[in-house]
């Protein structure tokens, strides 16, 4: 049973609409993460969940109400925020109790929860003191204690992380995914971290522009982008883009880019024949042998295990990610093999997956 | 599709008490305690006198309908005029001598020095006291020849300088008296401003090679240049509006020298018990206000 | 220009420097309370500004003799009421011109800059009427609340200039905890405004304190005249006696000056112009 | 919040009561039926005076247990501004003293109600004879007693006889004399005369114009300021003097006290004031004589004097009971001059033997100035109500103080006329 759902929802600030009528079912117990870029919508879209922005149309439903109309308080969520918003005037003690005490639970049930939460984060030591007396890191701990007490339905983060330093970052990404396997409450979190996104989700939504490019597990988005824009939004270093035509010849199909190179393709193109498209593969996607890709380089990049290679091919940029070590001088040309089975083909104009024949056939 | 898919809008729900519910109204709730306020202290007695203004009304009784007599009456007196003139010295010297003065502290006090803390309350005195109490102690400051000022000059030669008794000096006098008042509020605010500034912009500077004065003309002042215009059209509108300083120290003398709008007002309305032309008065010193401070505020959206 | 570069030795220059300044620029002050210790005769007689003699007569007569500390009094009331009153109405609307936005609250922000250059003496006829009606003259009430509206346009933009400092997702995360918008102002919001609230406070508290023509319409009964009215008067009644109006001068500064000593870490706050925009 | 405004409101009362204990000394128990006044005082002398004043209220009220009487001194700054709020929100005492013109200017307001019926049964009673001559009858103004006189108040010249030895003077008997007197007495940093910019200064150009004969007023109530060659001629006598440097420089710019300070540390030898101002001299009070009344370049003598009285308001809920404080103050007044030295003449003529005892200068002023006494009306018989606003707003300060910085009287004189024209055409 959907946790969250969220039907055809709109947001505009005057004229200017922010949310293109989103849909989205969130079943429960998922840890879901919206991706974007920034101004894509994903905040306006988490906020308006937690009810701190009014609904232009559409619905959203938590558990079985319509919230809304609900306050916030009455919707029966926890969020943690970028600033972590801890109340400085209180300690980590109150800070963690505040929603509580509001809802005027007795002292005992107060102290037990407090606990109980503060034993999860570690943080029982830090109970008495006050947000300023704490490191990044510890806040971040305490903003998520603050969620934990209530028992939420539904917990929502808003780039929780974007404060941390990147060692810190990664410590905490796991933790938040202990915390969630340990918890098995339903979780919105929103990042601009594709990697955050990839290594924490159930199941990844891809916004841009104020819609759903595209949802699903992190691999599946990995292996089988929809669009040209979830292709180079996933994936680190990002997936090479080269412009292209479909030609065939002795009936197998490449794509012919700038440089004047043809690049492999798999399968049956035919209906394409002709038609500019945009050539898609992963830098962990080439490797050292055949020629299939001529790159003049610009810089080498070794990084110990791996070599990644900066260049052009025509007027496009390419990286290039070997397992092996490798030197070449600036401005040489260097050939290099295609794996053609990972492969991805966008129409040049919609930006939207093709797929050919063959592989029609072999999805179904 | 879940469960919750079935289950139809709140169509029935009535939209004001939803609004309501929200908390929308809040911020109306929270302007209401003020709006209450003003609209009883200010809203209704100024439609009343904006009445008055069209009326030969006095204190005792609310007179006939004169049309714009009294403005037309005003525009051509030479009291008016003469009110004109010295409600603009007024306002232009106090913002600009508070500025260079507040300005100046402000940087001042922008550095370390020992006793920080106190010299910052020490510098508040002037705004801080009451101004019957400055005024008068003013006044015996510079009233007569052998009066503190008056020894001071003589101390280093000079005649003796009757401050109130001659049209400039007393003009001279009400001033830099109102300057001296004034100031603190100045630098107050403008130190809050410098110390808003990045001081990574102070070290850009310096890398790119600025002198402490190149600094200050190429990232201080730009950097307080907003808060500078308000303040300066704050304190315009404080000294066009200011009744103290003239009426505690000259009463408008000598010969009506120090005599501003709203002493003027003050005394069509008290002293000859004028109400329609006091009104007037203080319409046209609005509307002249308004006019100014849109046109500034302008200028300064423009640039 | 690095604010810390200075050495010890220009540290100490600079702080001769302000000692002269402050010198300079109170010497009136300087001057009221030096003479203050004076009699009149003394005063008068050798016009000299440091003392000569030292008594406290001025005091015992100020005491014994006239009614300043009732004016004291008075002026602690009305100053006092005002500021609550001030506060207040400020703290409320410059929190809903800080977070909302709309038709209203912009015509709201735009009619106190009108406030603002009201000449106040243009509404005392009428209020002095209302107030008559309402048998409230020589009361504190009618003054007090002149002097909250009066005030209320500055304190109301300092006010929502603080908040504008108060990060919105504080109230964003006690509203998700479980506090109504009303709720979250007052319970998160207004506890971290101390300093802000300070400021406005002083700012409410001095313009009252200082205020001279408004009272002098309102407050006519000795027992009910705060210190400048009752200054005044005192002036006309001993106008010669410069050493009891010296004395009087002194007395009227130290409260205010005491505020200030107390509260002088938050005055910057009071001074963030900024938010004066509207 | 409901308790902490009860608590206010409270306070307020406590404010009220103990306020009102302390000013009449009374007990808060007065029965409901005493009837109560509001009694508004102009500050007429020394803080003395008003001592003087609650004392005479506090009798009163013990003689009268019906009626309780409530003092308050009025300060005379503003205080035209005190009256006229008061009058028009409905707040004016039962009775008030004021100065020469207030009655009448409140009386055409419809503020005043007249005593009449009062003065009717004095006048039987013959208590009106006491009355110096033609006082009573200088109140009458649109056929009613607006008020009734209480004090005269005059200004007459003073000088300093040590300083006028020194410098081997007469004292002088005409303006000629007294031009040259000021001239030969100015000199190192003293001056012949001092005046000041308040309405204070304005009475050295009304006294002059009036001691010429001249007047602001014709007996049509027209103005005649500059038109009246009299007038002229005082002004310019008056710009001479400042023209010969005898006029202390400081006086455009004085107060009334800053005046009399200068006048008193023996900065200037003249100085124009009102009666028993060397009482306030202290240790130099002796060393203050009081000038004959001087000659004009005509012959004229004369000088500005003003009838001040006691009044009663429109507004009072108990004329009777008003009415029998006026008259029990009139009779009883006496201590404001024994205790409270005011600076006013007696205008009752049994008080003056009580009031000048012991004081030659008191009683030579009572015999030689107030015969020459005129009002600013001048040769209109009694007082109108401009004459108030003409005296106090500020037009001829104005004057003064151009001609005391040395304006010529041709520049000064049309500005003047021609304001105090339009408060007349009001």
């Amino acid at each position: 049973m959907s946790q969250v759902e969220i039907r055809e929802l709109r947001k505009s600030y005057g004229a200017l609409e922010i949310l293109h009528g989103v849909s989205l079912n969130i079943e429960e117990g998922k840890f879901v993460v919206l991706v974007g870029p920034s101004g894509c919508g994903k905040s306006t879209l988490l906020r308006m969940l937690a009810g701190l922005e009014t609904v232009t149309s559409g619905d959203i439903f938590i558990g079985s109400d319509r919230v809304n109309d609900t306050q916030p308080k009455d919707r029966n969520i926890a969020m943690v925020f970028q600033s972590y918003a801890l109340y400085p005037h209180m300690t980590v003690a109150e800070n963690m109790s505040f929603s509580l005490r509001l809802k005027r639970e007795s002292p005992a049930v107060i102290e037990r929860e407090v606990k109980r939460a503060a034993e999860i984060l570690g943080l029982t030591t830090l109970l008495p003191r006050y947000p300023r007396q704490l490191s990044g890191g510890q806040r971040q701990r305490v903003a998520m204690g603050r969620a934990i007490v209530r028992n939420p339905q539904v917990f929502l983060f808003d780039e929780p992380l974007s404060n941390l330093d990147a060692k810190l970052r990664v410590q905490m990404r796991a933790e938040i995914k202990q915390l969630h396997q340990r918890l098995e409450t339903t979780t919105v979190y929103v990042t601009h971290d594709q990697i955050e996104a990839m290594t924490m989700a159930d199941e990844i939504v891809v916004m841009r522009d104020g819609k759903i490019e595209q949802r699903g597990a992190p691999l599946e988005l990995y292996d089988r982008p929809e669009t040209v824009f979830v292709a180079s939004f996933i994936g680190s270093p990002s997936m090479n883009l080269l412009r292209g035509i479909v030609v065939t010849k002795d009936g197998t199909f490449g794509v012919k880019v700038a440089n004047g190179d043809v690049l492999p393709l798999d399968g049956d193109w035919s209906k394409f024949v002709g038609k500019s498209v945009t050539y898609g593969i992963r830098p962990e996607d080439i490797s050292l042998g055949r020629d299939d890709l001529r790159v003049r380089v610009d810089v080498i990049e070794p990084t110990g295990p791996e070599t990644q290679v900066l260049g052009t091919v025509g007027g496009d940029k390419v990286t290039v990610l070997l397992k092996a070590r490798a030197d070449y001088a600036p401005d040489a040309t260097v050939g290099f093999a295609i794996d053609q089975t990972h492969v991805h083909v966008f129409d040049a104009e919609s930006g939207r997956r093709l797929t050919s024949s063959s592989q029609k056939a072999l999805a179904h | 599709m879940s469960l919750v898919a079935e289950r139809a809008p709140y169509a029935g729900r009535s939209s004001v008490r939803q609004w309501w519910n929200n908390g929308n109204a809040l911020p109306y709730l929270l302007l209401l305690p003020s709006a209450v306020v003003i609209g009883v202290v200010i809203l209704i007695p100024f439609f009343e006198a904006l009445q008055y203004s069209f009326t030969n009304s006095s204190l005792l009784e609310v007179g006939k309908f004169v049309g714009l007599d009294n403005y037309t009456k005003l525009l051509s007196s030479k009291d008016f005029w003469n009110a004109f003139r010295f409600s603009v010295i007024f306002a232009l010297a106090n913002v600009i001598g508070c500025y260079i003065l507040g300005l100046g502290l402000a940087l001042l006090m922008n550095m370390e020095m020992p006793f920080r803390g106190f010299f910052r309350v020490a510098l508040l005195l002037p705004w801080i006291i009451p101004s019957v109490v400055s005024i008068v102690s003013w006044r015996w400051m510079v009233a007569d020849h052998n009066a503190v000022f008056n020894q001071i000059i003589q101390l280093f030669g000079g005649r003796p300088i009757f401050f109130l008794s001659n049209n400039d000096w007393a003009q001279f006098i009400v001033v830099l008296i109102k300057i001296w008042r004034s100031f603190p509020f100045m630098m107050l605010s403008l130190l809050a401003a410098l110390q808003g500034i990045d001081r990574s912009l102070y070290e850009a500077a310096a890398l790119d090679g600025a002198t402490k004065w190149k600094a200050f003309w190429h990232v201080t002042l730009p950097q307080i240049r907003d808060v500078s215009i308000v303040l300066c059209l704050l304190m315009t509108i404080w000294s066009v509006n200011d009744f103290d300083t003239p009426f505690l120290l000259t009463q408008g003398g000598p010969a009506n020298s120090t005599e501003n709008f709203v002493l003027l007002a003050y005394k069509y309305t008290f002293a000859r018990n004028d109400l329609g032309t006091g009104a007037a008065i203080s319409f046209v010193t609005l509307i002249i206000l308004m006019v100014f401070i849109v046109i500034m505020l302008r200028r300064q959206r423009e640039a | 220009m690095s604010l810390n570069s200075n050495t010890l030795a220009a540290r100490w220059r600079l702080f001769a420097i302000m000692v002269v300044i402050v010198l300079v620029i109170n010497f009136p002050i300087i001057v009221i309370v030096a003479n203050s210790f004076q009699t009149t005769e003394q005063i008068m007689l050798n016009r000299s500004i440091i003392p000569q003699h030292f008594s406290f007569t001025n005091y015992e007569f100020l005491w014994g003799q006239t009614s300043f500390f009732r004016f004291l009094f008075n002026s602690v009331i009305v100053s006092g009421g005002s500021m609550i009153c001030g506060v207040s109405a400020a703290s409320m609307a410059g929190y809903a011109l800080s977070r909302f936005k709309g038709p209203v609250l912009s015509i709201y922000s735009q009619a106190l800059f009108v406030i603002q250059m009201f000449p106040i003496i243009l509404a005392l006829i009428p209020l002095f009427i209302v107030f008559r009606a309402l048998e409230l003259v020589n009361s504190p009430i009618p003054v007090i609340i002149i002097y909250t509206v009066v005030h209320l346009p500055f304190a109301t933009w300092m006010a929502k200039a603080f908040f504008d400092t108060i990060p919105r997702e504080l109230e964003e995360a006690a509203q998700v905890d479980g506090c109504s918008k009303f709720q979250a102002f007052l319970r998160i919001v207004l506890p971290l405004s101390g300093p802000g609230m300070a400021a406005v406070s002083i700012f409410s508290f001095l313009f009252s304190y200082n205020e001279f023509f408004v009272g002098s319409v309102f407050l006519r009964d000795e027992s009910s005249m705060t210190v400048p009215i009752g200054m005044q008067m005192f002036m006309q009644q001993f106008a010669t006696d410069w050493g009891s109006l010296m004395a009087a001068a002194t007395l009227a500064v130290i409260p205010t000056f005491i505020l200030f000593l107390m509260v002088q870490k938050y005055i910057t706050y009071g001074a963030v112009a900024g938010g004066v925009k509207g | 919040m409901k308790s902490k405004m009860a608590v206010r409101r409270r306070t307020t009362l406590a404010f009220a009561l103990l306020a009102a204990t302390s000013v009449l000394g009374i007990s808060g128990s007065a029965s409901a039926e005493t009837v109560k006044l509001q009694f508004w005082d102009m500050i007429w002398g020394q803080p003395e005076y008003i001592k003087a004043a609650q004392k005479i209220v506090q009798d009163f009220n013990k003689e009268h247990p019906e009626i309780q009487v409530e003092y308050r001194s009025i300060p005379w700054s503003n205080w035209y501004q005190t009256f006229v709020t008061a009058v028009s929100s409905g707040s004016a005492p039962d009775i008030s003293t004021g100065a020469g013109y207030q009655a009448v200017q409140l009386y055409k307001m419809g503020a005043i109600r007249p005593l009449d019926g009062m003065i009717e049964k004095m006048k039987a009673d013959g208590d009106l004879n006491d009355f110096a001559p033609g006082t009573v009858e200088t109140l009458r103004f649109d056929n009613h007693y607006v008020s009734l006189p209480w004090g005269l108040d005059i200004r007459l010249w003073y000088y300093r006889p040590s300083l006028l030895k020194a410098a081997g003077v007469e004292p002088p008997k005409t303006w000629e004399e007294f031009r040259a007197a000021a001239k030969k007495l100015t000199a190192d940093g003293k001056y012949g005369v001092v005046a000041s910019g308040d309405t204070g200064g304005s009475h050295y150009v009304l006294s002059s114009m009036l001691n010429n004969g001249g007047g602001m007023f014709d007996a049509d109530r027209k103005l005649t300021l500059s038109s009246n060659d009299r007038n002229v001629e005082a002004l310019e006598w008056l710009s001479g003097i400042v023209a010969d440097g005898s006029m202390h420089p400081a006086s455009p710019g004085y107060s009334a006290d800053d005046r009399r300070a200068t006048f008193f540390r023996g900065e200037a030898a003249f100085s124009l004031d009102s009666p028993n101002i060397y009482k306030q001299a202290g240790a130099v009070s002796d060393d203050i004589a009081v000038l004959p009344p001087m000659q004009g370049p005509h012959g004229d003598t004369g000088t500005i004097f003003w009838v001040n009285n006691i009044m009663m308001y429109k507004q009072t809920k108990n004329p009777e009971a008003a009415e029998t404080f006026v008259r029990w103050w009139s009779q009883n007044e006496l201590p404001l001059w024994t205790e409270g030295h005011t600076g006013q003449i007696p205008a009752r003529q049994s008080f003056l033997k009580d009031a000048v005892a012991g004081d030659d200068r008191y009683k030579y002023i009572v015999d030689n100035y107030i015969p020459i006494g005129k009002t600013t009306a001048t040769a209109y018989k009694g007082i109108f109500p401009a004459l108030s606003e003409v005296e106090g707003e500020g037009v001829l300060q104005t004057l003064t103080q151009q001609i005391f910085q040395g304006v010529p009287v041709k520049d000064a004189l049309p500005q003047a006329e021609s304001r105090i024209q339009e408060i007349l055409n009001k």
